[in-house]
This record gives C-alpha cells, structure tokens and sequence, in this order.
C-alpha cells in the first residue's frame, strides 16, 4: 500500500517535472498567462470604445448612423469569435503587418464592443424614465441629463457587467492560438506536443484559467456589495 | 398667461386628449380633477412638452411652445413639475439636486444657486437635510425637496402631478402645506390631484376631465355644491364627496 | 485494446497535412474520405493484419492525448519520434526521413541557411519537427499555428519572413502559391523521423505495425506511395 | 472596365467551383451545417435536463446538494468552453470509447447547463414575491405553489432566455474540430486545407453562422412578443 | 380564538416586533393603525407564518402554530389573507384563480368549487368576470377577486394587509363595500388599514401600533374620542383626524 502511494507520487512528480520543470517549460505558462491577461485588458478596453461609439450611433437621429450601429452588433453577436477572429487576420489585416498583438485586440475588442454597447444600451434603460423627465423638466437640454443625470446612476448598473464581460473575454481569448498568438490555452498545447502528457498540461492550464476568473469574480461581488452599500447613502 | 387651444392627443391611434381649450392667468390654482385614465397626466406634460400635441396650440406668455424651432429647453425653464414619484436624483445630495440645474443652465452662479437653495431649504424645514441623499429622506421629506428643486429655477408656473399620492397618509399634510404656502405667495399653479379638501380651500377653478375632454369646471365652492354633469356628481360621490 | 469482434483500428490523424493526410473528394478517398502517404500505410496495416480502419480526424494537438487515452489505438499524422514523447507513448519504427524546408518569398535573399533565421519572424506548426528544430535553436522570433496553411497565409501577406515546414508540405505550398521558393539546410536541422504512435505498452500492436512497416521499406513502398499521391495531386 | 469586371466575375466564379462545386465541396459544407445543428439541438436539451437538475440542487434543504449545485456551476462557469471540451474528451471519456457525437453532447450540455441552470434561477426570481405568498397564504405547499404558481409564469421569462442560449451554444460548438467531430467550422477548414484560399471558405462559413442565428433571433423575437401578446389578455 | 404571548420578530438584528400579547375573539372585527414601519405588515404575517417568529406563541384555537411540527399548511387554510397588491395568479382566470386552491388542497371537487366561486362572484357582483383575466380588471374588481379567492378556503379568520391603499380613489369604496358586508356577515377579521372612516364604523376594537408594540387600544369611539397616548395623538392629528 505505501510502496503504491510512494510509487504514485515518484510517477506524479516525474510527471510533474517532465511538464513544466525541465527546460523551464513552467515559463511558457507563466508566459501565456501574461498574455492571456493583457490581450483581455487592450481588448476590454478597445472594447469600451467601441461600444460607446456603438451605442452613440444606435441612439442618433440620423437613420443611416442607426444602421451602422445595428448592424455592427448584429453581425458580431451573429457569428462564432473564431470565425471573427480568422476573418480580421486573415481578411481585414491580410496585407497590413502589425504586431499580433494589435491584431489580437482589435479582433476581440470588436467582439466585445458589441456585447458592451448591450450593456450600455441596458444600463441606459435601467435608469427610470422619471429621471430624464425630471432633468428635462427643470430646463436641462437632452445631452446635460444624459451627462449628469442618467450616465451617473447607469455606471453603478454597468460595472458589474463589464467586469463580467472581462471574464468572458478571458475565456474566449482561449482562441487565439489560430493567430499563432502564445497564450494560456496555446502554452498548455506547445507544452502537450513537446511531452505528448494527454492530462497534465491540461488540467494545469484549466486550473489556472479557473483560479483568474474566480478572483475577478470575488472582486465583481465585493464591486455590487460596495456599489448597492454607496446607494443606501 | 398660458392659453390652450384644441389641444389633442393621440397614442398609437387611442385618442387621449380630444381637443381642450383652457385659459390661465397669471396668478391663478387650477385644481384638475378626474377618473383615472381621463387624460389629467397627459394634459399636463403636454403643458410642459413632456409629451408632443398631436395638434393644437399652446401659447405660454404669447410664445407658441408647439412651433417648430421653439426652445423647449429655455420653456421648460419658465414651468417647474413636481411628480407623483418625486424622482429626486439619487446620486445627489439634496444641495446638488436643487442647485444642479441653476448652474448647469447658467442661470446661476454656484454661489448663487447655493445661496437660493438654502433660502428655499429654509422655506420648508429641510435646512439640516441640505448634505443628505434622497435614500435617507421620508417621502414627505422628498416631495418638498423635489418642489423647491423646481422652485429654484424661479419658474412662473409650477405643475404638480398627483404629488401626494405616492405619501404615505402621514406625510401629505407637511407636502399640502408647503403647496398652500406657495399658493399664498402668489405662484400660478396647476395642480392634478385627488386631495379634495385642499381643492376647496386653495384652488381659484376645478377643472373636472373626462375622457379626453374638460366636462365641467367652476370656483371649488359652487362646483363642490352644485355639480351640472352627471359625471362629475358619480365621480364626486363615489370618492365620498 | 482493438475493440469489437471485427477487430477495428481506430486511427487518430489531422487531414490537413498533404501530402501525408488529407480529405479527398467526398466519400472517394482510399479510406473514406481520406487519402495521402500515411492513409495508404495504414491500409497496408489493415491488410495485413485484418483490421478495420476507422479514422478520426481532429485537431493535431488532440492526436496523442486521444492514443494515450486509449480513444484512438494508433496516430499517424506524420509524427517525430523524440525522447521526451516517448514517456507517454511508443513509437513504431520510422517510416520517412523527414527533411524540414524554409519557405521564404522568391524576393528574398538574405535567408540562405538555418543560422540566418535568427533574429527573424518565423512560423511553424505547433508541434511539427519544425516547431522542436527551432525552438531548440533559440534566438528566433518563433509563430506557432495551428496549421500550416495559416503559416503560408501569413508569409505571403508579407508578415512573416520565413515558414519552416516539412519538406513535402513544403513543395505543394510553394507549387500553390507563386511568389514563395524553397531554402534547404541540412546541416542544422537534425534529421528527424516519422514514426506511428501507439500506446504505451502495447508491444502486440507495435509489432504488428513494425512488421508491415519494415515489407513496406524493403520493397520501397513508400517511396512509390509518395509519388503515386503526387500524381493525383497533380490531376 | 467591362473587361475587368467580366475578368474578376471570372476570377470569382473559379474560385467558387474551386471551393465548393468541384468534388461536391458543397456536401461537406452541408454535412459540417448539419452536425453543427443537430449537436446543438442534443446539447440544450441535456442541458436544459442537467440545468434544471442543478437548478433542484441549488435550492435543495441540504447543504451538501446546494454545495454539488454550486460547485458545478461555478466551475464551468470559471473555465473557457475549450478546456472543459477536451478535458470531458480525455480525462471524463479518456478509456469509455462512445460515439464522438455523445461526447459532444455531453461536453456542450455540461457548459450550458451550468449557464441554464442561471437562466432558470433568473426566472423564477422574476416572479414577484407576492405570488409565492399569495400561494402560501391560501394553504398550498411550497411545490404546490412553484408548480401551479410560480413556474407557468417563468417559463414565459425562460423561454427567449433559453433561446438566446442555444444561439450562444451553436456559436460555442465551433470548437469541436478539437475533438474530431467535423461541423461547419472544420468543414471550412478543410476545404482550406485542400484549396489554399484564404477568403473565401470562411466568408462562406460565417455567412451561414449569421444566417442560422439570425434566422434564429427572429425566431425569439416572434417568441417574445408572442408571449407580451399572450400577457395582454 | 387568537392568542398572542411574547411575540418578537428580528430581521438582522433590527428588533421589529418587541413582544406582542394579544387575544382576539371569534368574530371581532380588530383594525390596526400606526406609522409606517412600526411592525403592523409584520404582526400581520406572523399570524399566518408568513414570516417566522424569533421569539413567543401564536395559538389558533388553541393550537400553537409557532411549534415544531406544526402543519403550516393546514393552518394557512383557515386564514385567509388578502395583499396590498392584490397578487391575483395573472396567468389564470378568474375562476381558476378562486378554484385553485380549494381543489389542489382537496378541500373541494372541481364542481364544487366551481359552485362556491360562482355564488362568492354574485355576492360582489363580479359574476361576469369568471372568464376574465386579472390583466383585463380594475384595481377594485382584483381586490374582490382576491377577497373571495381567500373566502373561497373557508376560512376562519380574514386578514387584510392595507387592501385599499394600492387603489384609486374612485374604487377604495367598492372594496370597503366589500369588508363591510363580510364584517356584518359575522367574519373574524384583522385590518391592517389608513381608512379611518371604515375604522370607525366597522371596527370592534382598533389597535396603534408604534416601534414594534401595541401602543393603546380601545374601541373605536372612545379610542378615536379620547387618545389616551401621546404618539396617538399626534399620528391622529397628522393623519387629519
Ligand atoms: N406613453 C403612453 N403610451 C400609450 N398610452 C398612454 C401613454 N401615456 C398614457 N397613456 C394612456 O392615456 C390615457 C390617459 O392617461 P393619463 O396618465 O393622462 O391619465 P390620468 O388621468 O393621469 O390617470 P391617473 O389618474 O391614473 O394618473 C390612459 O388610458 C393611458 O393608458
Ligand atoms: N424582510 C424584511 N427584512 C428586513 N427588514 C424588514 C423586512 N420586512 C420589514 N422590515 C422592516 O421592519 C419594519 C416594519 O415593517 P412593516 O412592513 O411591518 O411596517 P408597517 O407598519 O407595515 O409599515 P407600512 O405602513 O409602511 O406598511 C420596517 O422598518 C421594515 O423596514
Ligand atoms: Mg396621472
Ligand atoms: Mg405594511
């Protein structure tokens, strides 16, 4: 029985040291983690951008911005993000050279901008129309209620939301090896291929992809706690 | 002062308003009264442009407000309503709720705005509240906020939407009294309520709307007494009058 | 491990890899849909053993995982037999020599050997030879696809200086592309070999592939196998 | 002129024969279409049977079941779709040898189970709380209550909800490649292998994405002022 | 019938009831007034478990409800409660809205039940509405609904928590009709309500409730004659009594 135990263990960290010692492969994960992270953050934020801009054009007078706008998220929200992802690089960067990594933020901050104009579209919505015609009422033009009236109280509906997004965003980054961008999913793959260890590196790299969104995820319930505590003022 | 003429008002094909003419002079309580769904709400947003007339005029000081190209936001400026809801802002504290649209409209220096907020504050008891958010207020407390908040833009009209129906029972008689106070000094005011006593006691005319339509109007004495339609004595005797 | 009466021999492979696997005209190809190099090995394993071929086709990255775990019996998908894979898997007896060719775009000039990748943008296959060739070497801004056509895409959109493949791979890409010429070193790139890949203790299997590999090499089988592909490819 | 669009017609309709017509390319398209379907079909409805399963757990009296519940939820909602693909391929399934098409099924109703199990929680938090009470104050029980009361009003809440699901399930399957299966997304890979071209393979492949959901998205909203329409009585 | 010892509710260490004792007898008619959140939603709903005493006794004929073992269920039958906001089952109609208890519980058979709710419908004039949907009804004509809905369990006991305060003015008399005629008809009732006038004149005894206690007592003319308390007073003076 104990010789088994100790028999396991001799073939576990063997394992252990095959997978992510030798030749320092724990590096590539390491690095593919920063990645993974930092691809999510430039995308999230492109992300904002656009879906701002996205929610701009949705909400304006003019029939044919509406349609830009709609037609931004319809198409975005209406295709798998490795179809997105394959078209940006292989479509609309075919001939232009830049850094992977811009490709990687533009292919995913598109994708989110259309998720995060839904979000601000619900956030906007989610304020009670008594407070635009209150603002309104008392002589404010359409633009100042937004700004200092609706924008305000929408921000405490929206944050919970983007942040979940961000996490959404980090699993979906899971994709871009297609790119030949490094990242979690991709260092777990380089590290499988070079020991061809079926279980090890994948179960390492989902740990690890578990253990990131559980912080963010503490960190969005500590966020509403803290945000709905702010309302009771 | 504001002159009504064959104002109508339709929603997807359901006519709400069904041309109404009313005069109101400077100075004047106009008490509107009314079964629910008879268009009191819409009539007076239509005053305001909270709502688009489908057709008809309203002058406001001779100024046609339904003109193509009028400054809704300058008119707006000249009415001040208080709402059923209070719809206070609740990321505000109560000085930044009355003082945010004298500044932001540049009809007040910071200041100013705050010099005025405080004086109307005091007006009505609320001086001590001045640094505390909606949330923490009673709803009594927050109706007489939300009517100095449109007070202190200096309006020349003041329109109140059932402003006490959402209070609980306790609580009307600080906001009716803050509303007699007002009246009092002078304030043209219409007001679309169900508090028959104060009708009787404050308002110059009543006004009684049926679907759509002004059915019947009077001073509060002779109309109380002596209701001519017939719809208006059911409605009056059935809530208790 | 063979499962079910009729013997069936289920093989893991990527059919995105000409001239070793790829799919062929729909429900026409030597088995099923597939055809290439290794499909044609692995009938004559059928043959002589009296297997039933099933094939699964899937991601490369899936291949070893899916032997290893006993959902596939062998791989072959034109697989370099290393130390380090043989900890989790066995290796049958080589079958190719493979030689790994530069691709670079005819304009070029200044990639002329291994050594001179150095410094440069070039993209591999994640876990092809190329991959581990390189990556040993150091030094080289390394891309790492999941294919190879993804690779080729991105040198002659101009964005990568050179593509290290193997070299059958090789020639049907720059024959499809113009503008791309072929760049050879010996030298450097050690020479590596395919092997099939079975379970890890599964002699019985490994000896029977052995046996069928080593007819197929001493009557240069092989060797007729590629060129009988290269001709349908070519049609 | 003429002659350079009469060239590039040309050029296109080459490329066509090339990618889809010739050796009936087409058929692979439709079979890769098919399976894309009929996988997410298999999927949400094992998912719909795990989410309601877990949504049981969830609101259990025992701990320990809340805790499977949650546990459960909180995993699949913590790794990318990826990872628990090929984890539920090599290590769940590792020595079971089943058909691809049921470790497909499995993997996608595993992740949206988790994500239905959300949907119905949402939707019976939807209902107001005075339903409940009102149930309870005429002597029903708490089954009684949920059975006759609560659920015959949520399901009006789930249902898009649970639509919208399956649009983000289809979209999620284009992963499958990793596990052998052949959808619509490696049919487009496949014809790339064989033909080389860049473009046109997945712009065809996305088109028929964006089609299938935006068929779908109608669908919904039929659905939903269906079920507004149905409210009104 | 009702006897209350000791009873205290706490939510998250905010004491709300502070030790309750109170007996009410087959037949009363008890009405209970106080500021808003002084506990009277709460007392309400402990009758019925609605919410769960932390501390003290509640027997029901003679049954203690509060203890383990209690079959909540089967208490909950003989005690009807009626919702400020009616919360009729929007998804049934009318009639299912009546039947459904009585025949789920197997208290009646489909036909039965049927019968009681026709003959509960003729007694507040409501009869051709069994088809409708609550969607399709008046505030007044839901609360009916949701009075015979709980008669409809045979209760013993009826408990109304502000059944008018969601409605418009016009129909608050309909309703009170309504508790009226229940009350003459010999109901044990408990009403929670701000109507003083039904106060008055339906009332055997009125309770004012304040922070969590019952305050004074007293039957309706004496109590509203003479408020021995001082926060009596003051709550009947705001509430303009
Ligand atoms: N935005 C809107 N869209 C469609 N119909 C509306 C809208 N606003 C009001 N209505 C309808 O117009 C009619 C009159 O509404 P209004 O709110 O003016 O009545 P009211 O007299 O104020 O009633 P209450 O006493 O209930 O407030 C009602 O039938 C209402 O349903
Ligand atoms: N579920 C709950 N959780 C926490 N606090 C509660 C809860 N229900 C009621 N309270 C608090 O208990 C106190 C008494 O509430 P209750 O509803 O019994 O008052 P009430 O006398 O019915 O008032 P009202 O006239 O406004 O209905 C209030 O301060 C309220 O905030
Ligand atoms: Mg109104
Ligand atoms: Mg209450």
């Amino acid at each position: 029985m104990v010789q088994w135990i100790i028999g396991k263990w001799d073939a576990f960290s063997h394992d252990v040291y095959l997978n992510f010692i030798k030749e320092s492969r724990y590096l590539l994960i390491l690095d593919g983690l920063k990645t993974t992270i930092l691809l999510s953050i430039t995308a999230i934020l492109f992300g904002i951008v656009l879906g701002g801009l996205a929610t701009l054009l949705r909400r304006s007078k003019y029939g044919f911005l509406r349609a830009i706008g709609y037609t931004y998220v319809d198409v975005i929200r209406g295709t798998p993000s490795m179809m997105q992802l394959l078209v940006i690089n292989f479509v609309v960067f075919a001939s232009v050279n830049v850094d992977l990594f811009v490709v990687g933020t533009v292919a995913f901050g598109l994708n989110s901008g259309a998720y995060i104009s839904e979000i601000f579209r619900a956030g906007i919505l989610s304020i009670d129309k008594g407070q635009t015609e209150a603002g309104r009422s008392l002589g404010l033009s359409s633009s100042q209620t937004m700004t200092y009236i609706i924008l305000p109280q929408a921000i405490k509906n929206i944050l919970p939301a983007l942040a979940n997004e961000f996490i959404m965003l980090i699993k979906e980054t899971a994709i871009v090896g297609y790119i030949a961008m490094r990242d979690l999913t991709k260092a777990g793959d380089i590290i499988r291929s070079l020991t061809y260890d079926a279980y090890m590196p994948l179960l390492a790299v989902a740990l690890l992809y578990y253990l990131l969104v559980k912080i963010l995820t503490l960190g969005i319930e500590w966020l509403e706690r803290y945000l709905r505590a702010s309302d009771m003022r | 002062m504001i002159v009504v003429n064959g104002l109508c008002k339709t929603f997807d094909k359901t006519p709400v308003l069904r041309g109404i003419d009313e005069h109101i002079h400077q100075g004047e309580k106009v008490v509107i009264i009314g079964p629910s769904g008879s268009g009191k709400s819409t009539f007076l947003r239509c005053l305001n442009l909270l709502e688009t007339p489908t057709s008809g005029t309203i002058l406001i000081e001779g100024e046609d407000i339904t003109a193509p190209g009028a400054n809704v936001d300058k008119i707006r400026q000249k009415m001040g309503m208080v709402f059923q809801q209070f719809n206070l802002f609740p990321h505000l504290n109560v000085l930044d709720n009355i003082t945010l649209s004298p500044v932001k409209t540049g009809k007040n220096t910071k200041e100013e705005a705050r010099d005025i907020a405080f004086s109307l504050l005091k007006r009505v008891g609320l001086e001590e509240k001045a640094g505390s958010f909606p949330g923490q207020l009673s709803g009594g407390q927050k109706q007489r906020i939300a009517i100095i908040r449109a007070l202190a833009m200096s309006p020349d009209v003041m329109l109140f939407d059932e402003p006490t129906s959402a209070l609980d029972p306790e609580m009307v008689g600080e906001v009716l009294q803050v509303m007699k106070d007002l009246a009092e000094a002078g304030m043209t005011m219409v007001v679309v309520t169900h508090e028959m006593g104060f009708a009787r006691e404050v308002a110059s005319r009543v006004l009684f709307m049926d679907e759509g339509l002004i059915a019947e109007q009077g001073e509060p004495d002779e109309f109380f007494k002596n209701p001519k339609n017939e719809r208006t004595r059911s409605f009056l005797s059935r809530v208790g009058i | 491990t063979l499962k079910g009466p009729d013997k069936k021999l289920v093989v893991a492979t990527n059919a995105q890899f000409p001239p070793f696997e790829y799919v062929t005209e729909a429900g026409q190809g030597v088995i099923d849909k597939y055809d290439g190099i290794d499909i044609l090995i692995v009938q004559e394993i059928a043959k002589d053993h009296g297997f039933k071929i099933e094939i699964a086709d899937m991601e490369f990255n899936s291949i070893i995982a899916s032997v290893t775990t006993g959902k596939a019996d062998i791989g072959v998908a034109g697989m370099t037999d290393t130390a380090d894979r043989r900890e989790n898997v066995d290796f049958s007896i080589p079958y190719w020599v493979a030689v790994q060719t530069i691709i670079v775009p005819e304009t070029n000039t200044d990639i002329t050997s291994a050594e001179s990748l150095k410094g440069k943008k070039v993209g591999v296959v994640t876990g092809y030879t190329g991959d581990s060739a390189l990556s040993d070497m150091g030094d080289i801004n390394l891309l790492r696809f999941n294919k190879g056509i993804d690779a080729v895409m991105e040198l002659t959109n101009g964005k990568l200086d050179a593509v290290v493949i193997d070299s059958p791979t090789a020639n049907r890409f720059i024959e499809k592309f113009d503008g791309l010429k072929a760049v050879y070193d010996d030298t450097v790139f050690e020479t590596e070999q395919y092997a099939i890949a079975v379970q890890k203790g599964n002699q019985e299997l490994l000896d029977k592939i052995n046996s069928t590999i080593e007819r197929l090499i001493a009557n240069k089988d092989i060797e007729r196998f590629a060129e009988e592909i290269d001709a349908r490819f070519q049609s």
